[in-house]
């Protein structure tokens, strides 16, 4: 299963974070640290894994963000990135040519998204194009609400 | 007046320092509060994604958990949906605020409307408490059988997330996941082969029982996606869903582990996917790389498992990093199975040991010491000798402590055992662990042949400068028990002897002890060291010893203070030399090591005691 | 003693500009240690030298930026951060605002600086109007002659300046730090006094400086009829004051550089009430917090303080501030967890009083166990010195033989005050 | 997948080599001027822009002062990655160096010197002499500097062209930054050479150079003072006079300056006979140091703190009434304080103890773990150097275990049992609390000082044999440092209570020498084990002995070391407590390598 999924600006930033398995905040912030400083400091030759504690850290740099999972030892790294390049092609088809900026500012669309991928770091749907329709049915729900609440605006 | 989340992100984006981000949240923060506590309810969804925006940025957001609870509970799909992923972003399972939602949870369960029922499962799946996981089970199974595949395939993941919680509520899901075998959604197969890859995980009796009678199902499955042509929602670099495939070629490992019958069934399947899958586009790896795992798992004839082997031979050749990394890995916990084959990667793995890459270079060092046995020990164990020079430092650790085990389990002789150890304390003396020292004492002490040997070595090394931790330990060590040795003339290197005075030993004992650096291990084994020469050498060098023992009598540290009053003592006694003497032979049998210790423990001990001459037992009047 | 090569670097670590004085170093060190320091979680956490595998790092940290020298050798620490401090003291001379953008948009003058602040990695000319001379931001349209004055007897000071009004302005700014223990027991006080100068005259002037230096009475022999006179403990001065002069009879003679420098600064241990005192009594409970406060001004009734800031310390999480007081503001100032109550003016021998309360959340930050920060307070009372040092005279002389204004003012102001808080 | 990835997140753009080389090679002036300017830019930010070598080297000739300055930043850069084409600039260097104007003079000889390519060191060596002559003394204290560097590059060159000596005719030059420099030069030769010959200093050098300092800038007096205190006088009334000469330098704001004076007046202080000018001296300096320590830098004040450890150690009295100024801020930085706690113990006193404890007390409830635990450990290295506080601090440590707090409870431990050994048989009363924390105890040294505790007084703690018990089962799981308490302990409880541990010190004698790999616990179980079954009255007496009580000598510098980190005031050295030789380039080199 994933543990926990980060993504990383080059700058060492992150911009989601999320965990299936129980950590605490301290913790959490301790090992989005520690990663973010072991993939960040790879050159991008080396390959994509890393032991990481019991686990394994599976990563992938695209352009100014990397995209991080922590996965069970036992686990399958080379799907592991077919799941990561999922996620931005999902990302890249739902912002339309995605980019930093998009995710910053739309980070929990990111997260929606996230959502309708995966659930306790196991993947929920191999269809791009359903996860999209139900993404685009419920933004619509939020833009015309049906039980008569006023649209929010963030 | 609230600030929007756009403009909070910009304004904290345009922070200069950390000092200003920190102050700038701060403000914010204790406006949203302000805003929580004026109950403003227009801005709760603004203020939740703002909290969470806060949170990622590493600030605390305890107090702003409450108000995602009350949002759940609102009507509104935009409040629900910020305010079920406000939970699962500021809380883990762990809180106990998390309880309070249970209800919300349960309400939410049984809407018409799919995307709340979307909403709930999600956040159970992803952040239930095993107290949540129980109250809410019987829901989930329900929803497993749901008209509605989007809510089938959630439902299937929760089942999982519950198992993982609560593992005895597993059987309310075994009969329920079986139906979701014939189910047609993808989705809904995919999740559902993962709550059959829990149940198997967790209960793998049970489920073999309940799933080998599906066998002939899930190959029909794996087999339509394999010949499937193009289908454009489930298509990964022209596979079908390799996502489902594999799962399902994991739910065979299963099956297949320890039942030839069965994994007879699926040799063909696999055969197949060997032999036909391209490796051009990665995925094809990784379904091969599943694939072979499987075959090495499961009760398969032996031209299958080679079939695996050389597949993964060809891995390591592949330019990829990725490719490679993953055949090392796999490589090193199937070698026993066709060792042939793997040797005539030899030249291949040892590449590996050059790669840029450390992960890579750690595989392939693990897959050498696999390879290492009586045959291949010296020519291998010199390829790493010479490649511990140049290791970076953070590699020489594992380096060193492979090379040292090697050598302990498969030296053709003691003395190439020791000069090997020996050569890594030279090279990379800091990365010896203290096992492998206690290992190089017992193999001196047990070889009588070695004592002369090992006290020159350590003598020159020492009076040379070198200093690392393991290389004092053992000389040091040495040099107390075999000291004499050198004032002898039985210390010798090859036919050449090594010769050295009595004040010459002690003066380079307490040399070392005396350094700035010197640790505590080096000042109590150095004090060792003293006191036992005392009882082998003349009585002149006894008053000697008590000069540099006298140092320590009111030292800070209590055990070194202890024993330098105790060996002052000790000192003028007729029969300190008896006290002293040589130490028992450490007999090979006795050689613990941590990791089997447990199993050895009672079958040595008293080996041990026999063989060792043991002083008597303590009599229980002498005390009085 | 030298300096191998310095670096200047973003708060990420990541090189702004770099100058290699010794080649002795592998340039490449920088990176490492940098990705060290901003991995830290406390800023400061990390020693400012620190060695790792044969080289020394000192670095500082200056807004957002992070000025890094390194070295193989067994150099002066004390230079390396004194010249660290200069080098940053020039830098703001010249840009105003020293950060990232000034850095990158004036890499070329900085690295000029660097080539003449610092030869083989030894500290040269450090003065920014000696450098400005030759250095400048124009450009080099116009084509400079050496600087005469960077090998004059007078390093400081270029010959041939002109006013038109010769004029000279004296600040005695003094500093109070206090530490005081919440009991109210105070822990130490001094005083940190500075002379600061504002020169505009022509020529080569010869200035001689008289207080009422008690040591400087008893030097020239005079009885200490004329008011009191003030021991100090300690003086530093600044490069342009014969110190040998100073060493034989106090005398504060010299050549001052051109407009705006620090003459002296000195330091008196002498145990002084502090000015200004907060009394105050914390009530803590599960979901709201009460703080009494009080504050008292000890200093004689003709004076009044200024600006007045009195920083309570408040924990982070708190809301639905509440506060009343008769004299004064106060404001929660969530960015630094504090409230602070502003007192425009404060007349001496005075007391006041406020109360706040503020609400705590039910939900506790299971791991937060805060830091004792203590009561800061901020004030300014003017024409007025604490230790009653006092300017007795100023000589201006010079060969053209103008006459100058000498004018003289007197401040004293908060230094490190802080009151310490039970948690 | 790698090819198609690359369209995500993705804007960048290529061919700025290119670009920059056409730049280069415009004719125009300016526009040739703002090429070069982004080349250095780009180099700036880390690209390699060494291709560019000839393309800007085309440049060099130029009367524009800040064209050529750029050109010969980039020439120091990348010069050695284009030895050959390094070259073909030398002509200009020697040009500029007999240009009319200094600046552009100094401006040739100081980069010459900083391009480190062999080659071209001999046609430096014609200019070089030269301009140590030159009239212009900005010249002149450049080309004292390029020496150095001249050195650095080839030692034997610099010998044989009679450099060595031109730099010391330098040292009586009429200006003082020349002089300075000359000084730092010499200094920097004889460093890296380990040849003190090259710069030796006689009476008649001390004095000029006192001289010259007055003039001096503040770098140029760091750098004489520091020569000076290297130096050795024949006479002793000479250190006088030095003293004497040096001390108003404690009046600069420089803080280097003034503690390289301190420095000046350390060294020379023990040839000092009378006692009253000592007084005085030591009266002097003291001022200065608390001033370092009010610098509003928190750097300075650590370097500060450091080297006042060392001169407290060396002239104990000389802050013995400042310990206040060692009080901590809340915003001190974790380094300074932890420092400032090692002062404040090495001036407790029984006059100022009662401050001193107060203040160790409130650190003991900080938040900073480190700081924290250093502040425990403190109070109890208080209560072993001054007799009449010990009971205080003990009680004050007794407060402490109340707190609960786990990693201060485990100091508490560790301390209590140093001051037992400090004072033996007369604080036993508060064994009984510190028994009831023993199930907190979790790191290895708080244990094993418990354990110390329980053998140590085992004659009068009656459940001793049920505690040391407790400890057997996990035996082998402890680490070394707690498995030899437990052996010294349970031996000593057979000692004085054998009836009731018979079973158990076999128990332990077993574990140690028969089911343990550490070859030094089995020395000690052997020893202790022959030594029981030889003579048990002989074995108290060696086991149970009086011991003389401890001394505290934890960070007491030893005092050859100390005499040598004197010498290297306001360096390294003085930061690290360490001989330059663990941590810089010298002829020690070779042994750290082996020490790694």
């Amino acid at each position: 299963m994933i543990h926990f999924v980060l993504l990383i600006s080059r700058q060492g930033k992150v911009r989601l974070s999320k965990w299936y398995s129980a950590y605490n905040a301290k913790e959490k912030t301790k090992y989005s640290k520690e990663i973010t400083s072991m993939v960040l400091g790879r050159s991008p030759k080396l390959c994509n894994f890393l032991p990481w504690k019991d686990h394994k850290i599976v990563y992938k740099r695209y352009a100014s963000l990397f995209f991080v999972m922590c996965v069970d030892n036992d686990d399958n790294e080379l799907m592991v990135l077919e799941m990561i390049h999922h996620y931005v092609e999902l990302l890249d088809r739902y912002f339309g040519n995605v980019c930093e900026l998009d995710l910053i500012f739309n980070f929990h669309k990111a997260y929606f998204i996230l959502d309708e991928m995966l659930i306790d770091g196991e993947l929920q749907e191999s269809s791009k194009k359903s996860i999209l329709r139900m993404m685009a049915a419920q933004d619509q729900m939020q833009e015309n609400p049906q039980d008569g609440s006023n649209k929010i605006d963030f | 007046m609230s600030m929007r989340l756009r403009d909070l992100i910009r304004s904290v984006r345009a922070c200069k320092t950390a000092a200003d981000e920190r102050a700038a949240i701060a403000r914010e923060c204790a406006d949203i509060r302000r805003s929580f506590k004026e109950e403003e309810h227009g801005n709760r969804t603004r203020n939740i994604a703002k909290l969470m925006y806060i949170h990622m940025l590493g600030y605390p957001t305890h107090w702003g958990q409450m108000e995602c609870v009350k949002l759940v509970a609102s009507p509104s799909y935009t409040e629900k949906r910020i305010g079920y992923l406000g939970l699962m972003v500021l809380l883990d399972e762990k809180q106990e605020v998390l309880m309070l939602v249970t209800n919300s949870l349960k309400n939410d369960l049984g809407n018409t409307n799919q995307f709340i029922v979307g909403l709930a499962l999600c956040t159970l799946g992803n952040i239930s408490s095993p107290e949540i996981a129980r109250d809410l089970a019987t829901e989930v199974e329900k929803l497993l059988s749901h008209s509605n595949p989007y809510i089938r395939k959630k439902a299937a993941l929760c089942a999982v997330r519950i198992i993982r919680k609560v593992p005895e509520l597993l059987e309310y899901f075994v009969n329920p996941s079986k139906n979701l075998i014939a189910d047609r959604s993808h989705g809904v197969l995919l999740t559902g082969m993962t709550l059959i890859l829990e149940i198997c995980k967790t209960e793998p009796e049970l489920a073999v029982k309940s799933f080998r009678p599906y066998i002939h199902e899930f190959l029909r499955i794996l087999r339509n996606l394999m010949q499937s042509t193009y289908a454009p929602d489930h298509d990964v670099s022209g596979f079908t869903d390799p996502f489902l495939q594999t799962k399902i070629i994991r739910v065979l490992r299963y099956l297949g582990t320890g039942n030839t019958e069965i994994s007879d069934i699926m040799t063909d399947v696999l055969a197949q996917i060997i032999n036909n899958t391209e490796t051009i586009k990665s995925v094809g790896s990784a379904l091969l790389y599943e694939c072979v795992l499987t075959i090495m798992q499961i009760d398969c004839n032996s031209d299958l498992k080679t079939l695996a082997i050389n597949t993964l031979g060809k891995f390591l050749t592949n330019k990829d990093n990725n490719t490679k990394f993953v055949a090392l890995n796999t490589l090193t916990r199937v070698y026993q199975i066709d060792t042939q084959a793997l040797n005539r990667q030899k030249a291949t793995i040892l590449e590996c040991l050059r790669d840029p890459d450390i992960a890579i270079r750690q595989r392939a060092l693990e897959l050498i010491y696999a390879l290492i046995d009586q045959n291949s020990v010296q020519s291998l164990l010199k390829e790493l000798l010479t490649y511990l020079i140049v290791a970076e430092p953070e590699f020489k650790d594992s380096l060193a402590e492979k090379i040292c085990s090697a050598a302990e389990k498969f030296s053709p002789n003691k003395k190439y055992h020791f000069d090997t150890v020996f050569d890594v304390m030279l090279l990379a003396g800091a990365s010896v662990k203290e096992d492998t020292n206690y290992t190089l004492i017992h193999v001196i002490s047990s070889n009588e042949s070695l004592h002369g040997y090992a006290v020159g070595k350590f003598q020159q090394a020492l009076a040379e400068g070198y200093r690392s931790k393991s290389l004092l330990q053992c000389g040091l060590w040495c040099l107390g028990e075999y000291g004499h040795f050198l004032v002898s003339g039985k210390a010798s290197i090859d036919d050449v002897v090594v010769q050295a005075s009595e004040l010459d030993v002690i003066a380079l004992i307490c040399g070392i002890m005396q350094e700035r650096e010197a640790t505590l291990i080096t000042q109590q084994y150095a004090l060792n060291a003293l006191v036992k020469l005392s009882g082998r050498f003349a009585e002149t060098y006894a008053e000697k010893i008590k000069g540099v023992l006298s140092q320590y009598l009111s030292h800070m540290n209590a055990d070194l203070q202890q024993r330098s009053v105790e060996y002052t003592r000790l000192l003028p006694m007729p029969f300190r030399s008896a006290i002293v003497e040589q130490m028992p032979l450490m007999d090979d049998a006795v050689v613990y090591h941590k990791q089997n210790q447990a199993q050895e423990k009672s079958n040595t001990t008293n080996t041990a005691v026999a063989a060792a001459p043991s002083p008597q037992v303590v009599p229980a009047q002498s005390a009085a | 003693m030298a300096c191998s090569a310095l670096f200047i670097l973003d708060m990420k670590g990541k090189i702004l500009m770099s100058r290699n004085y010794r080649g002795e170093v592998p340039m490449g060190v920088a990176e490492k240690f940098a990705s060290r320091i901003s991995d830290s979680e406390d800023d400061w956490s990390s020693r400012p030298v620190v060695h790792h595998n044969g080289v020394t790092y000192f670095h500082l940290k200056h807004s957002n930026l992070i000025f890094l020298a390194v070295t193989n050798r067994n150099s002066n620490a004390m230079t390396m951060f004194s010249f660290l401090y200069k080098l940053i003291q020039v830098l703001q001379e010249y840009f105003k605002e020293l950060e990232e953008e000034s850095i990158r948009d004036n890499f070329v003058i900085i690295y000029e600086l660097l080539d003449e602040m610092m030869d083989h990695g030894y500290p040269q000319i450090s003065d920014t109007k000696i450098l400005q001379e030759y250095i400048t931001q124009e450009g080099h349209k116009l084509e400079k002659e050496a600087p005469i004055a960077v090998t004059n007897a007078v390093s400081w000071r270029s010959e041939g300046i002109k006013y038109r009004k010769n004029e000279v302005f004296l600040d005695v700014v003094e500093s109070i730090n206090v530490l005081a223990n919440a009991n109210g027991t105070l822990l130490r006080s001094e005083i940190n006094g500075a002379v600061k100068m504002r020169c505009f005259l022509s020529g080569m002037p010869e200035l001689r400086l008289g207080l009422n230096d008690k040591l400087q009475f008893e030097a020239h022999g005079k009885s200490q009829s004329r008011g009191k006179a003030v021991e100090l403990e300690d003086v530093k001065l600044h490069q342009c004051v014969r110190l040998s002069r100073f060493e034989n009879d106090r005398t504060i003679s010299f050549i001052p550089p051109d407009g705006e420098f620090e003459l002296m600064s000195y330091r008196l241990t002498t145990q002084v009430k502090p000015l200004i005192w907060v009394d105050f009594h914390v009530q803590n409970y599960s979901t709201k917090i009460e703080y009494d406060i009080k504050a008292v001004s000890q200093f004689k009734t003709k004076s009044t303080a200024n600006g007045v800031e009195i920083k309570i310390p408040v924990p982070s999480d708190a809301h639905s501030p509440e506060f009343q007081c008769a004299v004064g503001t106060v404001k929660y100032v969530p960015e630094e967890d504090a409230f602070i109550w502003y007192i425009k003016q404060f007349p001496g021998g005075k007391s006041f009083s406020m109360r706040a309360q503020l609400r705590l959340p039910t939900i506790q930050n299971a791991e937060d166990r805060s830091a004792k920060r203590p009561i800061a307070i901020k004030f300014e009372i003017p024409y007025f010195t604490v230790s009653g040092l006092q300017v007795r005279y100023l000589k201006i002389i010079e060969k053209s033989g103008y006459q100058a204004l000498p004018w003289v003012r007197y401040i004293t102001q908060n230094g490190g005050y802080e009151i310490r808080m039970n948690n | 997948m790698s090819g198609s990835d690359a369209k995500y997140f993705q804007n960048s753009r290529k061919g700025e080599i290119q670009e920059f080389r056409e730049e280069l090679r415009l004719p125009s002036k300016d526009k040739k001027k703002d090429a070069v300017k982004k080349v250095i830019a780009a180099m700036t930010v880390g690209k390699d822009v060494s291709l560019l070598f000839p393309d800007v080297l085309n440049c060099i000739q130029t009367p524009d002062l800040e064209l050529k300055k750029l050109v010969y930043l980039y020439l120091m850069n990348y010069a050695k990655t284009q030895p050959d084409l390094a070259i073909l600039a030398v002509n200009t260097f020697v040009k500029d160096a007999q240009d009319p104007k200094p600046l552009v003079r100094a401006l040739a000889i100081r980069t010459m010197g900083c391009i480190r390519v062999d080659k071209i060191t001999e046609y430096l060596c014609e200019p070089l002499r030269k301009s140590l002559k030159d009239e212009d003394a900005y010249v002149r204290k450049t080309a004292a500097v390029c020496v150095a560097k001249l050195f650095d590059i080839n030692p034997t060159l610099v010998e044989d062209q009679g450099f060595v000596d031109l730099l010391r005719g330098l040292l009586s030059d009429p200006n003082p930054m020349v002089v300075a420099n000359a000084v730092s030069s010499l200094t920097d030769i004889a460093e890296s050479s380990g040849r003190s010959d090259i710069f030796e200093l006689s009476s008649s050098l001390v004095n000029k150079l006192l001289t010259a300092i007055n003039e001096c800038a503040e770098w140029g007096q760091i750098y004489i003072l520091d020569a000076i205190s290297r130096y050795t006088p024949s006479e002793p009334q000479e250190s006088d006079s030095i003293c004497e000469r040096v001390s108003p330098r404690l009046q600069h704001s420089n803080s280097a300056v003034v503690l390289t004076t301190v420095k000046v007046i350390l060294r020379h202080l023990d040839n000092i006979a009378n006692e009253d000018v000592v007084r005085s001296l030591c009266k002097k300096m003291a001022p200065p140091l608390i001033t370092l320590m009010s610098s509003p830098e928190p750097e300075v004040q650590y370097v500060a703190l450091r080297n006042i450890e060392i001169i407290i150690q060396k002239k104990t009295n000389i802050l013995s009434h400042e310990v206040k100024i060692f009080f901590c801020k809340y915003n001190d930085p974790i380094y300074v304080k932890l420092e400032k706690l090692e002062i404040m113990i090495k001036l407790a006193s029984e006059r100022n103890i009662d401050q001193v404890l107060g203040e160790l007390k409130e650190y003991a409830t900080e938040v900073d773990v480190e700081f924290v635990r250093k502040s425990v450990r403190s109070i109890g290295r208080c209560a072993i150097k001054l007799e009449r506080a010990a009971e205080k601090c003990i009680q004050a440590l007794l407060d402490l275990i109340q707190t609960k707090v786990n990693y201060v409870v485990q100091e508490v431990v560790i301390v209590i049992k140093d001051i037992f050994r400090r004072y033996p048989n007369q604080y036993e009363g508060v064994i009984a609390t510190l028994c009831e924390n023993l199930e907190s105890l979790d790191e290895p040294e708080a244990k094993g000082s418990m354990i110390w505790i329980v053998g140590e007084y085992s004659d009068r703690i009656d459940n001793a044999a049920e505690l040391l018990d407790s400890f057997l089962d996990s035996f082998s799981d402890e680490v070394s440092t707690v498995q030899l308490q437990l052996l010294t302990a349970v031996v000593k409880l057979y000692l004085s209570r054998p009836q009731e541990s018979q079973e158990l010190v076999q128990k332990i004698l077993n574990l140690a020498t028969q089911e343990t790999d550490n070859p030094d616990l089995r020395d000690r179980g052997y020893i202790y084990w022959r030594l029981l079954s030889t003579d048990p009255n002989a074995a108290r007496a060696v086991v149970r002995c009086e011991k003389p009580v401890i001394t505290d000598d934890t960070n007491v510098i030893e005092s050859s070391l100390l005499d040598d980190l004197v010498q290297h005031l306001s360096t390294l050295a003085s930061v690290y407590h360490r001989r330059p030789e663990y941590f810089a380039v010298g002829p020690r080199a070779e042994l750290q390598k082996k020490v790694e």
